[in-house]
């Protein structure tokens, strides 16, 4: 969709102008910013590393939940839950059956993948809010599974201790061993979910989001690409929930509730629907933003003394739902559409060349 | 253009998180050189999320408690900077909190980690592996064993009050005590139930008939209520706190079931919120084995100091209960071990494992709380061992015994 | 070329209803190769009705539709597009929030044959196929006179020009049955004749059977080879231009009772 | 047995009466404005808090502060509806109901500034003593409070049926432009829908927090609300009133003659198979699709 062209390039082919990169510049700068984002532990606090790795592991997840819900128009408040389902796969299969971690990340994806597309079958009828509701029960009914159908083995509500990921004798238990472990599984994630949008399979999805009749006139088969959207989803769920089982090193039902769904809707939302940049976008926002609000605590406390003890739990919700309202309302296309904005208006800027 | 406007504020505020954390880091290691050290006491707690209703006032009392130790001439002379860091009950924002202090300069010897039996369970590896010593209120055994290790409880562990409390039943009531449990489906609620529990009931000839569960976000337990006087149950435990014993007492009373069952509680299961929500004549006779001390106490130095300052610092209405009071006993245990271990090893030494070795040392050597409470913990029990029944009687909290030994039901 | 006897898609006896309300009764309509069908009739006569059993979007309660002697009236809407029939639509339904270009690209999609995998890989084989079909839509693209629009999100478009990408993404579908539906409804007459021009120019390039609903008598008149007449879901006449100008019912049923 | 299975299903229908106060709140808004509201437990808190506001820390006596706090609750629910709805007149639905699931947020965040986010204690103005009819049990309170969300419900449901307003209700649930058209303000009844739904849920939560207290944790029974207004048919009124029922007594046995771990999932468990089996609920509206 991008209208304009870095200055002084034309595609000379059909390949050029497909090309995600497109100058030598471009080139460069790729090269540059990931030369400094894998060199980002030799310089940072395990605080800024815990974050980057909160955010990446967010952004596998919320990856997913854009292809369902901003290129297939599916909305989902279940992808907590599908996110449960790869952490405990994960865990379960490296606590008892002895899979390695290497083995586990890919099993864990698909299982979720699985439950994924099972709670996608009724969208074989119903669809927009209907669906949205199923997506609903799959959010409640999954974490009561994983307390009450064996608890001896997943712990129940008790935490289940997932261990450390290893690789010979290098034991992945630091935040900064653990950022070479996620991020480039991000990254490989984030080409993937920008491939599969840019393709046909992608075209479908959006196909449907648009017009869905119209989409299965012109040959989509619906009731499969929405299987294969939620399957997607979950499977990216699925994968950042076994990072984030190794990455925390235990795991509990309570980590894949609707409140995580709801905020990953609303980084979808405050990013940008449709739009794979904002997927990054909003999950770096709203984390940020999350962490932000634990900062200025202090000084809501001592600006309001009565909120003593109480100023996380007022100001965290508070910021977040306000930011979702003012996105939906004044900027409904997201951070994404800004940063288009802003793109095509540097490039047309007569000076900028 | 109030968009744009928006946009910059909203821009600049994400700033300030990457700038505060990078701050953090420059800041820290050019401190120590001049200026005497201060000795920071870091502080995780959920001061606003499930356990908002017994924390804050836990949350309050900090500022109070770090003016009365530098009054009364710091750690050993040293000035005491208490920090706190309120997760509202994430996860993830206690581990955040967690990678924060780590990393801080020079590193924490403990934390104390006022959080949920979840975040306890999951951050218990990285203290071991950090030698940073976790000095926690969620008591449940699997925080707290396997030891050694480097977490221990400043209240007695589930599974010892629970063992006290058979006790109590069985010295107090003919045989056979029926029991019923009815507690939270959480692993807070249900830190309690081991194999050595049900074993030491079993040997005391205590008959549990029936383990019923809800959830804390549950509005009426009254179904559960029903299965357990079926079952026969004359005595209803649960291990909650907050709203989660005012639910069963309100249910109890819609029920008709008040009168014939009397209902007991976990170490954290009776607060002054606990009757301000379930109303003065449903919490009637509740009780709770504990260790802590109603507001109203005199007489005991610790409970005195912390109500002095309370008044000195015009603490609010609600705040003044037992959390409070009780926060200011840990804190007195917490100063006075922090002088032994600086004493022992000195202030540049002051490390995990030097504080951890202070700790153990109680059990011979028992810190007495200004009255409040005596800590005597060692590596294979790892919290301390004394409680005394509380009873809401006429709306308040009252002693109903004095302190008594509990039973020694660590894992084997 | 026009050979009589060479049926392509062949409605027979359609009936449908919605709740009581008949939309279509016992209509049977012959599309034969190589001819363009117009389909006429007053508002509600139920002629966009007819074009929605063929896709598979409503099932008729009675009768049968084939394609090629084959019934396809219980196969699902996306089968029927994979057989070769596809369609424009009455009030645009375009996929508003792709690009020109991707509306067409989409349209490929049963040519295209998806693959996650490779999908997600891209380098390589994906990379090839999408070179590939992006030649068919280049060249769609040039002929019905779109390259400015091309990188423009079709929402953003004008009406007429809508109509145009409409037409084109049924055309990449690589169609052996056209079925236009108004393509000309609200356009002013530089557009119809453009629209007009692009109809005659795909039936002579590609040689496939068109139906077509229209209300513009002149250019039915003019372009179709044979006109079947609706009124109140009843087919009333069938037949060439010159015999349906002097029908008698078809007057009646256009001008009402008097005339 | 059998006695369980009856006192179950009484207990059922006790619970069921606010679910079905819930949902009707919330088809109110549905039919109206086509908005699912997300936020109604968040409402109800509020309602429940203002009374705590008025009746325990004010000290006004309970009729004055029930009153004033529905109709604070109804100032509320017409500033949601003007500030943060009212803009999006025209947007896609599902951008209403994230606006709705934020607003979640919003309330929560607000209610913990001002209150504190502890749960409080309501002094209850209904006697808690149980009444007992042959083997059954029943709270006076929840007795008192089923009554009053059946009136409740009885009295919205006149609104809707028999008043001028209720009919513009009712024709702009059904078309907005043709209610415009007719002369119908549209603007003007969004707002009113917004607000008889505030008071409806404010009316719930004072209910509710008599008997539980108010605080956050009273948010997440809309949540099992939810589902009763889908297996009613989220258009239809008097599917508020038999899923929400049916809901509470399903819940309810399955909690009593099962297992209480069931109560959590039970209303969702029906509403997967509603979804399934009937997708527009009991007596819900069938929509032809056109292209």
């Amino acid at each position: 969709m991008a209208v304009n062209r870095p200055c002084g390039t034309f595609n000379e082919n059909y390949a050029k102008d497909m090309a995600i990169v497109r100058t030598k510049f471009q080139w460069g700068l790729v090269i540059a910013s990931l030369i400094l984002l894998f060199a980002l532990p030799s310089f940072c606090s395990s605080l800024v590393l815990y974050l980057v790795n909160l955010i990446a592991i967010t952004l596998i997840a919320v990856l997913g939940l854009n292809i369902l819900t901003g290129y297939t128009g599916l909305f989902s408040l279940g992808q907590a839950a599908f996110m449960g389902v790869g952490a405990y796969t994960s865990a379960l299969l490296t606590t008892y059956l002895g899979f390695s971690f290497w083995l586990a990340l890919p099993c864990a994806g698909l299982s979720a993948a699985l439950v994924g597309v099972i709670f996608g079958l009724p969208s074989l009828r119903i669809k927009g809010f209907y669906l949205t509701m199923a997506t609903l029960a799959a959010q409640f009914i999954i974490p009561w599974l994983f307390i009450h159908v064996r608890p001896d083995l997943t712990g129940g509500t008790d935490s289940l201790l997932v261990a450390v990921p290893t690789l010979g004798n290098i034991k992945f238990n630091s935040q900064a061993s653990m950022f070479y472990i996620i991020i480039p599984t991000m990254l490989v994630m984030l080409l993937f979910a920008k491939n599969i949008v840019r393709t046909s399979v992608g075209r479908a999805f959006i196909a449907i989001r648009d017009n869905d009749l119209a989409a299965e006139v012109m040959g989509v088969n619906l009731f499969k690409y929405k299987l294969l959207a939620f399957f997607i989803c979950s499977f990216y769920a699925g994968i950042a929930g076994s990072l984030w089982a190794h990455w925390m090193r235990a795991i509990l039902y309570e980590h894949f509730l609707l409140m995580q769904s709801i905020w990953m809707c609303g980084m979808v939302i405050v990013g940008g629907m449709g739009y794979t940049v904002g997927a990054v976008f909003g999950t770096v926002f709203i984390r940020l933003l999350d962490q932000f609000v634990v900062y200025i605590t202090p000084v809501v406390e001592a600006l309001f003394p009565h909120l003593v003890g109480s100023a996380t739990a007022a100001v965290g919700p508070f910021a977040f739902g306000s930011v979702i309202v003012v996105f939906i309302i004044f900027e409904p296309r997201g951070l994404a559409h800004r940063w288009e904005m802003f793109k095509a208006s540097y490039r047309l800027n007569p000076y900028s060349y | 253009m109030t968009k744009k406007v928006l946009f910059v504020i909203l821009g600049l505020m994400l700033m300030v998180p990457l700038f505060a954390a990078c701050a953090a880091e420059e800041a820290a290691p050019s401190a120590p050189e001049a200026a005497p050290p201060v000795v920071t006491i870091y502080r995780i707690i959920d001061a606003s999320g499930v356990y908002a209703s017994i924390n804050s006032p836990c949350a309050a009392a900090l500022p109070h408690i770090e003016q009365w130790i530098n009054d009364t001439g710091g750690i050993c002379g040293y000035e005491v900077n208490l920090v706190d860091r309120d997760t509202g009950g994430a996860l993830e924002k206690a581990i955040a909190a967690y990678e924060e202090f780590r990393a801080a300069e020079p590193k924490p010897a403990a934390i104390i980690f006022w959080e949920t039996t979840m975040s306890n369970e999951a951050l218990r590896e990285r203290f071991n592996e950090d030698k940073i010593v976790n000095l926690t209120q969620s008591t449940a055994y699997k925080v707290l064993w396997p030891t050694p290790s480097y977490s221990f409880g400043n209240a007695p562990s589930y599974v010892d009050v629970y063992g006290g409390l058979i006790d109590w039943l069985v010295a107090n009531n003919p045989a056979p005590v029926k029991l019923g449990i009815l507690t939270w489906d959480s692993g807070f609620g249900k830190g309690f139930i081991s194999p050595e529990t049900t074993a030491y009931a079993q040997s005391k000839g205590v008959e549990v008939v029936s383990t019923e569960l809800y959830s804390p976000k549950d509005i009426d337990v009254s179904t559960q209520l029903r299965r357990l006087d079926k079952a026969g149950a004359k005595f209803v435990f649960n291990n909650t706190l907050g709203a989660g014993p005012a639910m069963i007492l309100q249910s109890a009373v819609a029920a008709g079931l008040k009168d014939k069952m009397t209902f007991i509680g976990g170490p954290w299961a009776i607060s002054d919120d606990m009757i301000n929500i379930a109303g003065a004549e449903a919490a009637e006779g509740y009780m709770a084995a504990t260790f802590s001390f109603p507001w109203d106490t005199t007489g005991i130095e610790n409970v005195d100091i912390a109500k002095e300052y309370a008044l000195k610092n015009n603490l609010q209405e609600s705040f003044r209960n037992t959390s409070y009071i009780l926060t200011w006993a840990e804190y007195s245990y917490f100063r006075q071990l922090y002088e032994r271990t600086v004493d022992a090893v000195g202030i540049a030494n002051l490390c995990g494992e030097a504080l951890r070795e202070q700790v153990i040392k109680t059990v011979n050597k028992p810190i007495d709380c200004g009255g409040a409470y005596i800590y005597e913990l060692s590596s294979d029990r790892p919290a301390p061992k004394r409680a005394h029944l509380l009873k809401v009687e006429g709306g308040k909290i009252v002693p109903a015994t004095d302190f008594f030994l509990l039973p020694d039901l660590s894992p084997r | 070329m026009i050979s009589e006897d060479k049926t392509k898609l062949k409605l027979d006896d359609l009936y449908l209803s919605f709740g009581g309300l008949e939309a279509l009764s016992g209509v049977s309509v012959d599309v034969r190769e190589g001819e363009i069908l117009a389909i006429i009739g007053p508002n509600g006569a139920g002629k966009t009705c007819i074009l929605n059993c063929i896709n598979g979007f409503y099932r008729p309660q009675k009768g049968d539709i084939f394609f090629n002697d084959k019934a396809i009236t219980k196969l699902a809407s996306y089968k029927i597009a994979e057989l070769g029939i596809s369609r424009t639509f009455q009030n645009i339904q375009l996929y508003t929030g792709l690009t020109t270009l991707d509306n067409l690209m989409a349209a490929r999609h049963i040519h295209m044959k998806p693959n996650l995998l490779t999908g997600a890989i891209y380098f390589g084989w994906e990379h090839a196929k999408e070179i590939q079909h992006r030649r068919v839509v280049e060249d769609i693209i040039d002929f019905l006179e779109m390259e400015p629009i091309r990188d423009k999100v079709v929402g953003s478009l004008p009406y007429g020009q809508r109509k145009r990408v409409d037409l084109g993404r049924a055309l990449a579908l690589e169609p052996k049955v056209l079925l236009l539906d108004e393509p000309m409804a609200g356009m002013n007459v530089e557009e119809k004749e453009d629209m007009a021009r692009f109809i005659i120019d795909i039936f002579e390039l590609r040689k496939i059977p068109i139906v077509l609903i229209e209300h513009d008598m002149g250019v039915v008149m003019d372009i179709a080879d044979r006109i079947a007449v609706l009124d109140f879901g009843r087919k009333i006449a069938e037949g060439t231009p010159d015999e349906i100008k002097a029908d008698a019912g078809v007057i009646k049923a256009y001008l009402g009772e008097e005339a | 047995m059998a006695v369980d299975v009856l006192q179950y299903f009484v207990n059922g229908l006790m619970v069921g009466g606010l679910y079905a106060l819930i949902a009707l709140s919330i088809v109110l808004i549905i039919k109206a404005t086509a908005v699912f509201n997300f936020a109604i437990g968040h409402l109800m808190m509020l309602g429940g808090l203002f009374y705590w506001t008025f009746m325990v820390a004010l000290g006004l006596p309970v009729w004055l502060s029930i009153l004033l706090s529905l109709a604070l609750a109804a100032v509320v629910g017409a500033l949601i509806q003007r500030l943060t709805l009212h803009p999006l007149i025209g947007q896609p639905p599902m951008a209403s109901l994230m606006v709705t699931v934020a607003l979640m947020y919003v309330l929560l965040g607000l209610a913990v500034m001002l209150w504190r986010g502890s749960i409080m204690g309501l002094p209850a103005f209904i006697s808690a003593e149980p009444l007992a009819f042959g083997g059954l049990t029943v709270s006076r309170q929840f007795l008192v409070s089923f009554i009053i969300c059946m009136v409740v419900f009885g009295i919205f449901v006149a609104v809707f049926r028999y008043t001028q307003t209720g009919l513009h209700m009712r024709a702009t649930a059904e078309d907005h432009q043709v209610a415009r058209a007719k002369g119908i303000k549209v603007d003007n009844i969004m707002l009113i829908t917004w607000v008889i739904a505030s008071i409806a849920a404010a009316v719930g939560g004072i209910l509710l927090g008599l008997r539980v207290g108010v605080g956050p944790p009273m948010t997440m029974i809309a949540l099992k609300a939810f589902p009763a207004v889908l297996v009613g048919g989220i258009d239809s009124i008097p599917g508020a009133l038999v899923g929400g029922l049916l809901v509470g007594v399903l819940e309810q046995l399955a909690g009593g003659l099962i297992d209480p771990a069931l109560m959590e999932i039970a209303p969702y468990i029906v509403l997967l198979i509603a979804l399934i089996f009937m997708p527009y609920g009991l007596f819900g509206l069938k929509r032809i699709e056109r292209i």
